[in-house]
C-alpha cells in the first residue's frame, strides 16, 4: 500500500463530480468543491457546530437599529500573491454571487441586499445594506459558496485565495493538488501539501484508506463506519447532529390536506426502530422538527412517540382506513431505501397501505418538488433560520418540499427576523417552529451521524457536521 | 457419461431449486424484526440483513420470483432468439433483421431500462420483456454463426430436395447442430440475466428493492459484505450454485448426445 | 469488394443514425433535466429558469436534435451541457482508461480462454475438465462487486500487496503503474472468460470428434498442430462471437469495476451523462459505443465468414 | 518370403453383439499388393481401420494387429499413433470428410510432409495437379478431392499403404495412371491394401486377393479372381449388368432442357460453359468427363443448388428458379450427391429420412412412408435393420444406395446420379442399374447419369455428353460414342475404360 507521506501531503479522498468540477468556489455545489475552497479561500464567517457564526475574515459586525444596514470590519489578511484582502474584494465576490449569470448556489442569501446602497468605507471597513430587516444576515457570510475571491477574478483555473492552501495542479475530474501558504492569517498549516483524491465509490474509499492509499476519507455510511471503527489503522469521526432524515408529506393536496391523516402518519412511525435499523443507531431520534442541537432550536420539547392505537384510530376518524399511497424514495442516501421499507412496514400496522417507489437519484429532489404525496428528503446542517426562510416560508417556493403555507407562521418568522433582541428572538422562532412541528407535514425522524474517516497516521482533526467551519479543515493537521 | 459431473450437477442445481420451490412454506417472517447486520445466532441462524431481516427465511422465500423471471427472460429470449436466427442465417444473411438486432444491440440497455421506469412501465412482465429484448440481438448472433457451417452441407441440400419445409431444416437439423454452442450460451448468459434483473431492481423496474430475491438481496447487502456476509454469501451461494449445477448438467447433456 | 464496404458503410451510417435519434428521444424521456441535476437538491425554480436558459434547454427537443445532427455531421459533438468542454474531449479522457482495462484484460483472457477451452475441450468428462469448468462458472456466476471487494480486502487491505484503487491515476498515466491494473484486470478476466472458454470448449469438444482431425492424427501431426491448426479454428465461429461480445463489453466501459477501483472511464462517464441528462455527451458516448459495437460486429462477420469458407458455395 | 510389416491376428470388430468382422487374419508384407474384396457392407471399410487400431463410432475390437513389434489393439490411442504415424499411410473411402473445410489442401500437405521435397513426388504419384494446392476442399471436385487425400496418403513414403476405394473419384484415364503409380510404389518395397471392388484395378495391381464375406475371409490366395472355388466370389465376379434398354421408342416432349448453361466460380474459374442439355421423359442422358471437368457442377446447376453464372434449366417448358428453394415443387428434380454420405442427417436413422420423402411428397402418412421406403430399400437391397441406423453405422456403399432410394421415392420428373455405382460391387451394382432402367421404363422419369463407369453408362444411357474443361465437346448416341468417339477426351476415356476387359473378361 502506498504507506504514510514522507512529503507531508495529506490525501483526502472525496466523491467528485467527474469532468463537471471546476475551482470556482461561488458555484461550488458538491461537498470536494467546498472542502476545495475551504482550502484555497475563506470567508467572512464560518459555522459552528451548532451553525452559530464565528468570525473569520470578519474581525467583527454590527447593524443598525433597524437590521438593514450592517457595518463590518475585516483583519489583516493576505492573499496567495501577497495583496491584502479589502472590502472591495468582498463587495465584489458578494456582487457576483448575488448575479444571476454566475448561477452560485449562494445568490439567495444576498437577494435582499441593496448593492447601490452599499459599499466599501476604507480597504478593511464596508458596509452592506439590505432592503429588509434582518437581524440573522451575518448567517449569510457563512454559507456554502460566499468565499472571498480578489477582485475582478473571474478565471479560476489556477485560483488565487486568501485560504491556508494555494493552488499547486488541477483538472476536472482528476486530483488536485494544493501547498502550504505560509501566509496564511491564521497561521502557516502544518501540512506541506494537501490532495484531494476522487474516489466516488464508498467501498472503494474505505479500501483505499484502509490499505493506506490515502489519509481521509469522506462521507461513509454507517455500515462503513462499523467497519472502520473495527479497524486500528483508521479512525472514525462520527459528528452527531448531521443529516436531518425526514419525510415531506404534501399538506397542500390529497390526502394529507386532512390534518387527521398527516397526524397519524406521524403517530404511526416508529422512529427509534428507524434510526436503529436505518441508521444502524448511527444517529439520533428526531421530533419533527429540522436542527436539533443548533442554535435556536426550541428547548424542552417532548419527544413524539409511536402511538398505534392513536394514529389507528385518526385513520379511522378520517374514514382512510385501507388508504393507499407512494413514498417516493431513491438511492440518494444509503439510508433512504431501508427507510421507506420500514416506514412502509410501520404504517401497514396503521392501517395504511404504502408502497416504496423509487425515482431515480439524480432528479430526485426536484422529482418529489411537484410529483406524489409523500417523499423521504434529507438535509444538511444549515442554520436555523435559513431552513426556515427556505423551507417552510410560504414565499419559499420550490424549497419547501410539503407545500406548507401557514401565515400565521410567515408572521412569526418575520417577526423574529426583525427582532433585535436575541433571546426574544429565540422565542419567536421556537413558536414558529412549534406551529411548523404541527402543521407542516415534515416528518423529521432521526439525525444520521456525520461520518468521515482518517488514518491513525493523522492527528488535528476532529469530527465536525458538514457546511460547519471545523468540517474538512486541514490547516490544523499533520501527518504523524 | 462420468457419473461425478451429474451427481455434483444435480446438488448443485438441486440444492437451490429445491429451495426455491419449498423455501416459502418453511420460511418464517421476512419483515424487519431485529436490528439489522446481526451476526448469526441463537434468533437468527444466519443473521440478519442490512434491513434486520431474518438471512434464514430471506434465503428461504426467495428463490422463486427470481428463479422464474430469470428463466422466463432467458427462454423467452433463446425461443424467439434461435428460431429467429436460424430462419435468417442461411437467408438474407446481411438482412434487414441482422441489422436492425445489430442496432438493438448498439442501443444502451441501461438507459433502455431506465426509460422503461420512468415511464412507470414497471411490472414484472416488461421487465422479463425487456430483459429478453435486450439479450435477443446476441443470441441471434450466436446461434447464426453457430448454424454458419452446419447450413452448407450437403444434408441440408438433400432435405430441401426432399421437399422438407426451410424452417424445419434450419430448426429441426441446423438447429441440432448448433444445438452445442447455444446451450453454452444460455448456461453463462444465466448469471447475467440474474444480475441484470437484479440491477433494474434498483432502477426501479421489476421486484422491489425490498423483496427478499436472491439477487436482489446480494444487491442490497453490497455494503454489508464484511460486516455480515452471510447476508450476502449465502443468497449468492445460492445463485453460484444454480449456475454451476446448470452448466454442469448442460455439458453432460451435451456429452451424452455426442456419444450416442 | 469495394461495392460491399461501401454498403456496409451505408448500412452502419444508417445505423448510428437511428441510434443517435433513438438514444436522443430515450433521453428525452428520462425526467429532469440538465439544469435540474446541475442545480441540485438546493435550486429555486428561478435559477432552474436561469440555466435552463443558458443551456438552451428551453428550445424544443426536435430542434437540438437538429442542431446536434447538424453538428455531428461535420464531426462536431458539441460541448456537454455540464462541463462545456468538447464531448470529444471528455469521451477521449475516458476512453484512455477504458482503453487500458480492455486492452490488458484481452490480452490475459484470450489466451487464457484458449487455453482453458482446449484443453477442456480435449478431455471432457474428464477430472481436470469437471474442475476448470465448475471453477469459471464459479467465478462468472460470482456478483463483480463481491469478486472485485474480496478481491481488494484479500490483496490490499490485508495483504497490502496491491494498491486498493487507482487513487487519481487514470488514463494511459496508468501504464506507468502496472501494480494498480493487477486487480481490476484480474475481475474483468475471470468475468469474461467463462463464456469465452466455454464456447471454444464446446467447439473443440466438436471439432475434435470429426475425422480431418482423425485423419492428421494418423498421420503423426504433433498434438499442438493439430490442435491449433485443424481442431480449434472449426468450433470457433461461435467463440469469436462471444468475442466481440467480449471486447465490446469491454469497451463499453465496466462500470463495477470502475467504481470499485476508482477508475474513470467511459462507463461511469456515459453514466455520469445519463444521470445528468447530458444530452450531447449521452450522444457522444451512445454514437461511440454504437460504433464499436457495429465494427466489432462487422468484424466478427468477416471472421465467422472466414471460418466457414464452404459458405460460398450456398449463396 | 520376407517378413510381414503388418500382421493382423484373429481380428475381430463387433457392435454389441453384432459381429462385423470374425477372427480375420492378414498379413501385409513388403512389395506386395493385397486386395480385399467383398460386397458392399461385407466390412471392408472396417477391416482397413481396424488394421490401425482405429474403429468407427461404436465399434469395439479384440485381436491383434502388430506393427513392427507394437500391437497397436492393445496399446493407447497416443502411443498407437505414434507407431503407425508416418508408417501406414491411409485413404478413406469417403475423403471429402478427411478434409479439413478450413485448410487449403497444399497447407495441409505442407504440415504433413516430413520433407518439402516429398510434396512434388507425392503429387506426382497421385496425380494431384499442383495447381490445385491453393484451394479449398470445398473448390475441389469428388475426385480431386480423393486424389488429394491419397497424395497425403503416399506423402511420407509409408512402408503400408492402406486404400479403401481409391479409384472411386476417378476417371478411366486417371485411374490407368494411378495403378502405374502404385505398382511403382510397391515395386518400391511398400506394403499395400487394396479395399476395393474394382475388379479391374485388381486384377491389375494385386498379387494377393482376400474375399471378404459377413465379416470373414471366405477365400484368400492368388487364384481368387482366375479360379474362384467360394460361390460367393463367383458370385461376386459375375454378376452383370444386363444389356441396355433398347431406346426404341420416341423420344416425348417435354422433360428437363437446359440451355447455355455457365458457371463462374468466385474465384474467377470457368466451370461450365455453354452446356446446352436435354433429357426427355424416360430416356437417360449420361455425362462423362475427366475428373473435375465439370459434371457435378453441371448437375448441381440443373438440381438448383449451384446458381449457374448464365443460362436456364426448363422442366416441361416452365423455367425452373435457379435456386431449388424457389422452385414450386422441389422433388421434380432430384439429385443424388456424389458423395452420399455427406447428403445425410447423422442424428436421425436412415430409414425415418428416407421415409420423410414420401410423407413429403405424397403426403401419406408416417407408417405407409415407412413401408414405401422399406420397400424401396429392399429393391436396393438394404435390409429394414440396417437403415434403422443412423448413417454413421452404415457402409459407404450401403449409404449410396440410401440415397438412390430416397430420390425414387420422391418420384420425380428428372433424377440425376452422380457417380452412384462407385461404391457397389457387381451384385449390387447390377441390381442398382436394374432398377434404374425399370424406373425408366415404368415412369416417364428422365434421367442424368453421371459416372466414370462407361459400363453403367453403356447399360442405361441413350445418349452420351463428353464434358472437358467445362464445355461440352462431344454429344453423341451412346453406342455411336463408344463405338467411335470423335474428340481426343473421349476416345481417350473409352480406351481406357475397361469396359469390356474389366468387367466381362471371363475366369481363366
Ligand atoms: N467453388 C469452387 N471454386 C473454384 N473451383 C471449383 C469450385 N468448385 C469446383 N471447382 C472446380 O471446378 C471443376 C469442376 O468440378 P466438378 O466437381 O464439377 O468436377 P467433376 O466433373 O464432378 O469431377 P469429379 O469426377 O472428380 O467429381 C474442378 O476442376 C474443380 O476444381
Ligand atoms: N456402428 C455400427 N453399428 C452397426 N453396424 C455397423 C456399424 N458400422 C458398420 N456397420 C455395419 O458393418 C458392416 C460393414 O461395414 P463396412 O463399412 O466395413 O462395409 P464395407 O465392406 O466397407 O462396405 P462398402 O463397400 O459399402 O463400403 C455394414 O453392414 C454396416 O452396416
Ligand atoms: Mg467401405
Ligand atoms: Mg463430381
Amino acid at each position: 500500500g502506498g504507506g504514510g507521506a514522507p512529503d507531508g501531503r495529506l490525501r483526502a479522498a472525496f466523491p467528485t463530480g467527474g469532468a463537471k468540477e471546476s475551482l470556482d468556489p461561488h458555484t461550488s455545489s458538491l461537498f470536494v468543491d467546498q472542502a476545495r475552497a475551504k482550502a484555497l479561500f475563506d470567508t467572512l464567517v464560518g459555522y459552528a457546530d451548532d451553525m452559530s457564526v464565528v468570525p473569520r475574515l470578519a474581525e467583527s459586525w454590527e447593524p443598525d437599529a433597524t437590521g438593514t444596514r450592517w457595518s463590518i470590519r475585516l483583519r489583516a489578511a493576505r492573499f496567495h500573491d501577497n495583496r491584502p484582502v479589502t472590502a472591495e474584494d468582498v463587495l465584489y465576490s458578494y456582487r457576483r454571487i448575488a448575479d444571476p449569470a454566475t448561477s452560485s448556489p449562494a445568490r439567495k442569501q444576498f437577494l435582499d441586499v441593496d448593492f447601490a446602497a452599499s459599499r466599501a468605507r476604507s480597504a478593511t471597513e464596508l458596509e452592506l445594506v439590505l432592503h429588509a430587516p434582518n437581524f440573522e444576515f451575518p448567517s449569510a457570510w457563512g454559507a456554502p459558496a460566499t468565499e472571498i475571491v480578489p477582485a475582478r477574478t473571474s478565471d479560476f483555473t489556477a485560483p488565487v485565495g486568501s485560504g491556508p492552501f494555494r493552488f499547486g495542479s488541477f483538472r476536472p475530474g482528476q486530483p488536485a493538488v494544493f501547498r502550504r501558504f505560509d501566509g496564511y492569517w491564521a497561521g502557516a498549516p502544518a501540512l506541506a501539501e494537501l490532495e484531494f483524491v476522487p474516489v466516488n465509490d464508498e467501498s472503494a474509499r474505505v479500501a483505499a484508506l484502509l490499505s493506506g492509499q490515502v489519509h481521509y476519507i469522506h462521507d461513509i455510511s454507517a455500515n462503513s463506519a462499523q467497519l472502520v471503527h473495527g479497524d486500528g489503522r483508521a479512525q472514525l469521526l462520527a459528528a452527531p447532529h448531521g443529516t436531518m432524515q425526514a419525510v415531506a408529506l404534501k399538506v397542500d393536496r390529497a390526502p394529507f390536506d386532512d390534518p387527521r391523516l398527516v397526524q397519524a402518519v406521524l403517530s404511526g412511525v416508529d422512529r427509534e426502530a428507524l434510526v436503529s435499523v436505518a441508521l444502524s443507531g448511527h444517529g439520533q431520534v428526531g421530533n419533527d422538527l429540522f436542527g436539533k442541537g443548533l442554535e435556536h432550536y426550541p428547548p424542552d420539547l417532548p419527544q413524539r412517540e409511536r402511538d398505534v392505537d392513536r394514529a389507528r384510530s385518526l385513520v379511522r376518524e378520517a374514514g382512510l382506513e385501507g388508504l393507499e399511497f407512494e413514498l417516493l424514495t431513491s438511492s440518494v442516501d444509503p439510508c433512504f431505501e431501508s427507510a421507506s421499507t420500514l416506514i412502509a412496514q410501520q404504517l401497514a400496522e396503521v392501517g395504511l397501505r404504502v408502497t416504496a417507489r423509487i425515482g431515480p437519484a439524480e432528479t430526485y429532489f426536484s422529482d418529489i418538488r411537484t410529483n406524489g404525496v409523500a417523499a423521504l428528503t434529507r438535509t444538511a446542517p444549515l442554520p436555523l433560520t435559513t431552513f426556515l426562510a427556505e423551507r417552510m416560508r410560504s414565499g419559499a417556493g420550490t424549497n419547501n418540499y410539503t407545500g406548507y403555507r401557514s401565515p400565521e407562521f410567515d408572521g412569526l418568522f418575520h417577526r423574529a427576523m426583525s427582532t433585535v433582541d436575541g433571546t426574544e428572538r429565540s422565542r419567536l422562532l421556537g413558536d414558529a417552529q412549534r406551529l411548523a412541528r404541527e402543521e407542516s407535514g415534515l416528518l423529521v425522524w432521526g439525525f444520521s451521524d456525520w461520518n468521515v474517516a482518517v488514518s491513525s497516521a493523522v492527528s488535528g482533526i476532529r469530527a465536525a457536521p458538514p457546511n460547519s467551519l471545523d468540517w474538512a479543515r486541514f490547516e490544523r493537521a499533520s501527518l504523524g | 457419461m462420468k457419473r461425478p459431473s451429474v451427481v455434483l450437477g444435480s446438488v448443485l442445481l438441486g440444492v437451490p431449486v429445491l429451495i426455491a420451490l419449498a423455501g416459502p412454506l418453511l420460511a418464517g417472517s421476512v419483515q424487519s424484526a431485529a436490528a439489522p447486520l446481526q451476526p448469526p445466532g441463537a434468533d437468527f441462524p444466519l443473521g440478519t440483513d442490512v434491513l434486520g431481516r431474518d438471512v434464514l427465511a430471506l434465503a428461504l422465500s426467495g428463490g422463486a420470483s427470481i428463479v422464474a423471471l430469470t428463466g422466463a427472460s432467458l427462454l423467452l429470449s433463446y425461443l424467439v432468439g434461435v428460431p429467429l436466427a436460424l430462419l435468417v442465417a442461411n437467408r438474407w444473411a446481411d438482412g434487414v433483421l441482422v441489422r436492425v438486432l445489430d442496432f438493438l444491440l448498439a442501443l444502451p440497455g441501461l438507459l433502455v431500462l431506465m426509460v422503461l421506469a420512468a415511464a412507470g412501465w414497471r411490472g414484472a412482465v416488461t421487465l422479463a420483456l425487456a430483459i429478453a429484448l435486450l439479450q435477443l440481438p446476441a443470441v441471434v448472433r450466436l446461434v447464426r454463426s453457430a448454424a454458419l457451417a452446419p447450413g452448407c452441407r450437403a444434408a441440408v441440400e438433400a432435405m430441401t430436395m426432399q421437399g422438407e419445409p426451410w424452417w424445419r431444416i434450419h430448426l429441426g437439423y441446423v438447429g441440432r447442430c448448433a444445438l452445442g454452442p447455444v446451450l453454452v450460451d444460455a448456461g453463462t448468459r444465466l448469471s447475467l440475466v440474474l444480475y441484470l434483473l437484479a440491477s433494474a431492481n434498483f432502477l426501479g423496474l421489476g421486484l422491489a428493492p425490498s423483496a427478499s430475491d436472491w439477487a436482489v438481496l446480494v444487491e442490497r447487502n453490497k455494503e454489508a459484505l464484511f460486516l455480515q456476509p452471510l447476508a450476502v454469501l449465502v443468497p449468492a451461494g445460492l445463485l453460484v450454485s444454480l449456475c454451476t449445477g446448470i452448466n454442469l448438467l448442460l455439458d453432460h447433456a451435451l456429452a451424452r448426445r455426442d456419444e450416442v | 469488394m469495394a461495392a460491399l464496404v461501401l454498403r456496409r458503410l451505408v448500412v452502419a451510417a444508417l445505423q448510428l443514425a437511428a441510434v443517435a435519434v433513438t438514444v436522443f428521444a430515450l433521453t428525452s424521456l428520462l425526467p429532469g433535466d440538465t439544469a435540474v441535476v446541475v442545480l441540485g437538491e438546493h435550486a429555486t425554480d428561478e435559477q432552474i429558469a436561469v440555466l435552463r436558459e443558458q443551456l438552451q434547454l428551453d428550445r424544443p427537443v426536435w430542434e437540438r436534435f437538429l442542431d446536434w445532427l447538424g453538428g455531428a455531421v461535420r464531426g462536431d459533438l458539441g460541448t456537454s451541457l455540464l462541463t462545456g468542454v468538447p464531448v470529444t474531449d471528455e469521451i477521449a479522457r475516458g476512453f484512455a482508461t477504458t482503453a487500458v482495462l480492455a486492452l490488458l484484460a484481452l490480452a490475459v483472457v484470450v489466451p487464457l480462454a484458449v487455453a482453458v477451452g482446449v484443453t477442456t475441450g480435449m478431455r471432457r468428462g474428464s477430472r481436470l475438465d469437471r474442475a476448470l469448468n465448475s471453477a469459471i462458472v464459479l467465478l462468472n456466476s460470482v456478483p463483480e462487486f463481491a469478486l472485485a471487494l474480496l478481491l481488494v480486502a484479500l490483496f490490499s487491505v490485508h495483504l497490502g500487496w496491491l494498491p486498493a484503487t487507482a487513487a487519481g491515476t487514470s488514463g494511459w498515466a496508468l501504464l506507468e503503474q502496472p501494480a494498480v491494473l493487477v486487480l481490476p484486470v484480474g475481475v474483468l478476466v475471470c468475468k469474461q472468460l467463462c463464456a469465452l472458454a466455454r464456447q471454444i470448449r464446446i467447439g473443440v469438444a466438436e471439432a475434435d470428434g470429426a475425422e480431418y482431425a482423425l485423419h492428421v492424427r494418423l498421420h503423426g501431426l504433433p498434438e499442438r498442430t493439430v490442435l491449433f491448426r485443424h481442431v480449434l479454428p472449426n468450433g470457433l465461429a461461435p467463440a469469436v462471437q462471444q468475442l466481440a461480445r467480449a471486447v465490446d463489453g469491454l469497451l463499453g466501459g465496466v462500470v463495477v469495476v470502475e467504481a470499485v477501483f476508482a477508475l474513470p472511464g467511459m462507463g461511469s462517464g456515459f453514466i455520469n451523462a445519463v444521470m445528468a441528462r447530458d444530452l450531447p455527451a449521452v450522444q457522444g458516448y451512445a454514437l461511440v459505443f454504437a460504433a464499436t459495437t457495429i465494427t466489432l460486429n462487422l468484424a466478427a462477420d468477416l471472421a465467422s465468414h472466414r471460418l466457414v469458407p464452404q459458405r460460398e458455395v450456398v449463396t | 518370403m520376407n517378413a510381414p510389416l503388418l500382421s493382423a491376428r484373429g481380428l475381430r470388430a463387433f457392435v454389441g453383439t453384432r459381429s462385423l468382422l470374425a477372427e480375420v487374419d492378414v498379413e501385409l508384407r513388403p512389395g506386395e499388393v493385397t486386395a480385399v474384396l467383398g460386397e458392399s457392407g461385407s466390412g471392408k471399410t472396417t477391416l482397413g481401420l481396424a488394421l490401425q487400431g482405429e474403429s468407427r463410432r461404436g465399434v469395439a475390437l479384440a485381436g491383434t494387429v502388430e506393427l513392427r513389434g507394437t500391437d497397436l489393439i492393445g496399446v493407447p490411442a497416443a502411443q498407437r499413433r505414434a507407431a503407425r504415424a508416418g508408417v501406414i499411410g491411409y485413404l478413406p473411402q469417403h475423403p471429402a470428410a478427411a478434409l479439413n473445410p478450413l485448410r487449403k489442401v497444399g497447407r495441409v500437405m505442407a504440415e504433413l510432409a516430413r520433407a518439402p521435397e516429398a510434396i512434388p513426388e507425392a503429387l506426382e504419384a497421385a496425380r494431384f495437379d499442383a495447381a490445385l494446392l491453393d484451394r479449398y476442399p470445398h473448390q475441389l471436385s469428388g475426385g480431386q478431392q480423393q486424389r488429394a487425400v491419397l497424395a497425403q496418403a503416399v506423402l511420407n513414403r509409408p512402408d503400408v499403404l492402406v486404400l479403401d476405394e481409391p479409384a472411386t473419384g476417378l476417371d478411366a484415364i486417371t485411374k490407368s495412371e494411378a495403378v502405374e503409380a502404385l505398382s511403382r510404389m510397391s515395386g518400391r518395397g511398400t506394403a499395400i491394401l487394396l479395399l476395393t471392388h474394382d475388379l479391374g484395378l485388381v486384377r491389375r495391381t494385386a498379387d494377393t486377393v482376400l474375399v471378404l464375406h459377413d465379416g470373414r475371409i471366405v477365400e484368400r490366395g492368388q487364384h481368387v479372381l482366375t479360379a474362384p472355388t467360394h460361390e460367393h466370389t463367383r458370385a461376386l465376379l459375375a454378376a452383370e449388368p444386363r444389356p441396355p434398354a433398347a431406346a426404341d421408342t420416341e423420344p416425348a416432349e417435354g422433360g428437363l432442357r437446359a440451355s447455355g448453361l455457365s458457371k463462374v466460380a468466385k474465384n474467377g474459374d470457368r466451370l461450365l460453359d455453354g452446356i446446352d442439355l436435354a433429357v426427355p421423359p424416360g430416356r437417360c442422358v449420361a455425362v462423362v468427363g475427366r475428373s473435375g471437368s465439370g459434371k457435378t457442377t453441371l448437375a448441381r446447376c440443373l438440381a438448383g443448388l449451384t446458381r449457374p453464372s448464365a443460362g436456364r434449366v426448363l422442366l416441361d417448358g416452365v423455367a425452373l428458379a435457379a435456386d431449388v428453394r424457389h422452385r414450386g415443387r422441389r422433388t421434380q428434380v432430384q439429385y443424388i450427391h456424389q458423395d452420399a454420405r455427406a447428403s445425410f442427417d447423422e442424428f436421425r436413422p436412415v430409414l425415418a429420412q428416407i421415409a420423410r420423402t414420401a410423407r413429403l411428397t405424397r403426403g401419406v402418412s408416417t407408417a405407409q412412408a415407412r413401408t414405401e421406403a422399406e420397400q424401396v430399400l429392399a429393391s436396393v437391397g438394404l435390409e429394414r435393420a440396417q437403415a434403422d441406423r443412423r448413417p454413421a453405422a452404415l457402409s459407404g456403399g450401403q449409404l449410396q444406395r440410401a440415397a438412390v432410394a430416397r430420390a425414387l421415392l420422391a418420384e420425380p420428373a428428372v433424377i440425376i446420379c452422380d457417380e452412384i455405382t462407385t461404391g457397389q460391387d457387381l451384385i449390387h451394382r447390377a441390381e442398382l442399374l436394374d432398377l434404374l432402367a425399370a424406373t425408366l421404363r415404368t415412369t416417364s422419369a428422365g434421367m442424368v447419369l453421371i459416372s466414370h463407369d462407361l459400363g453403367a453408362v453403356a447399360a442405361l444411357a441413350d445418349e452420351v455428353h463428353v464434358l472437358d474443361a467445362g464445355r461440352c465437346v462431344e454429344h453423341a448416341p451412346t453406342a455411336a460414342l463408344l463405338a467411335r468417339p470423335r474428340t481426343a477426351v473421349a476416345r481417350s476415356l473409352v480406351d481406357s475404360a475397361d469396359l469390356a476387359r474389366g468387367r466381362t473378361e471371363e475366369p481363366g
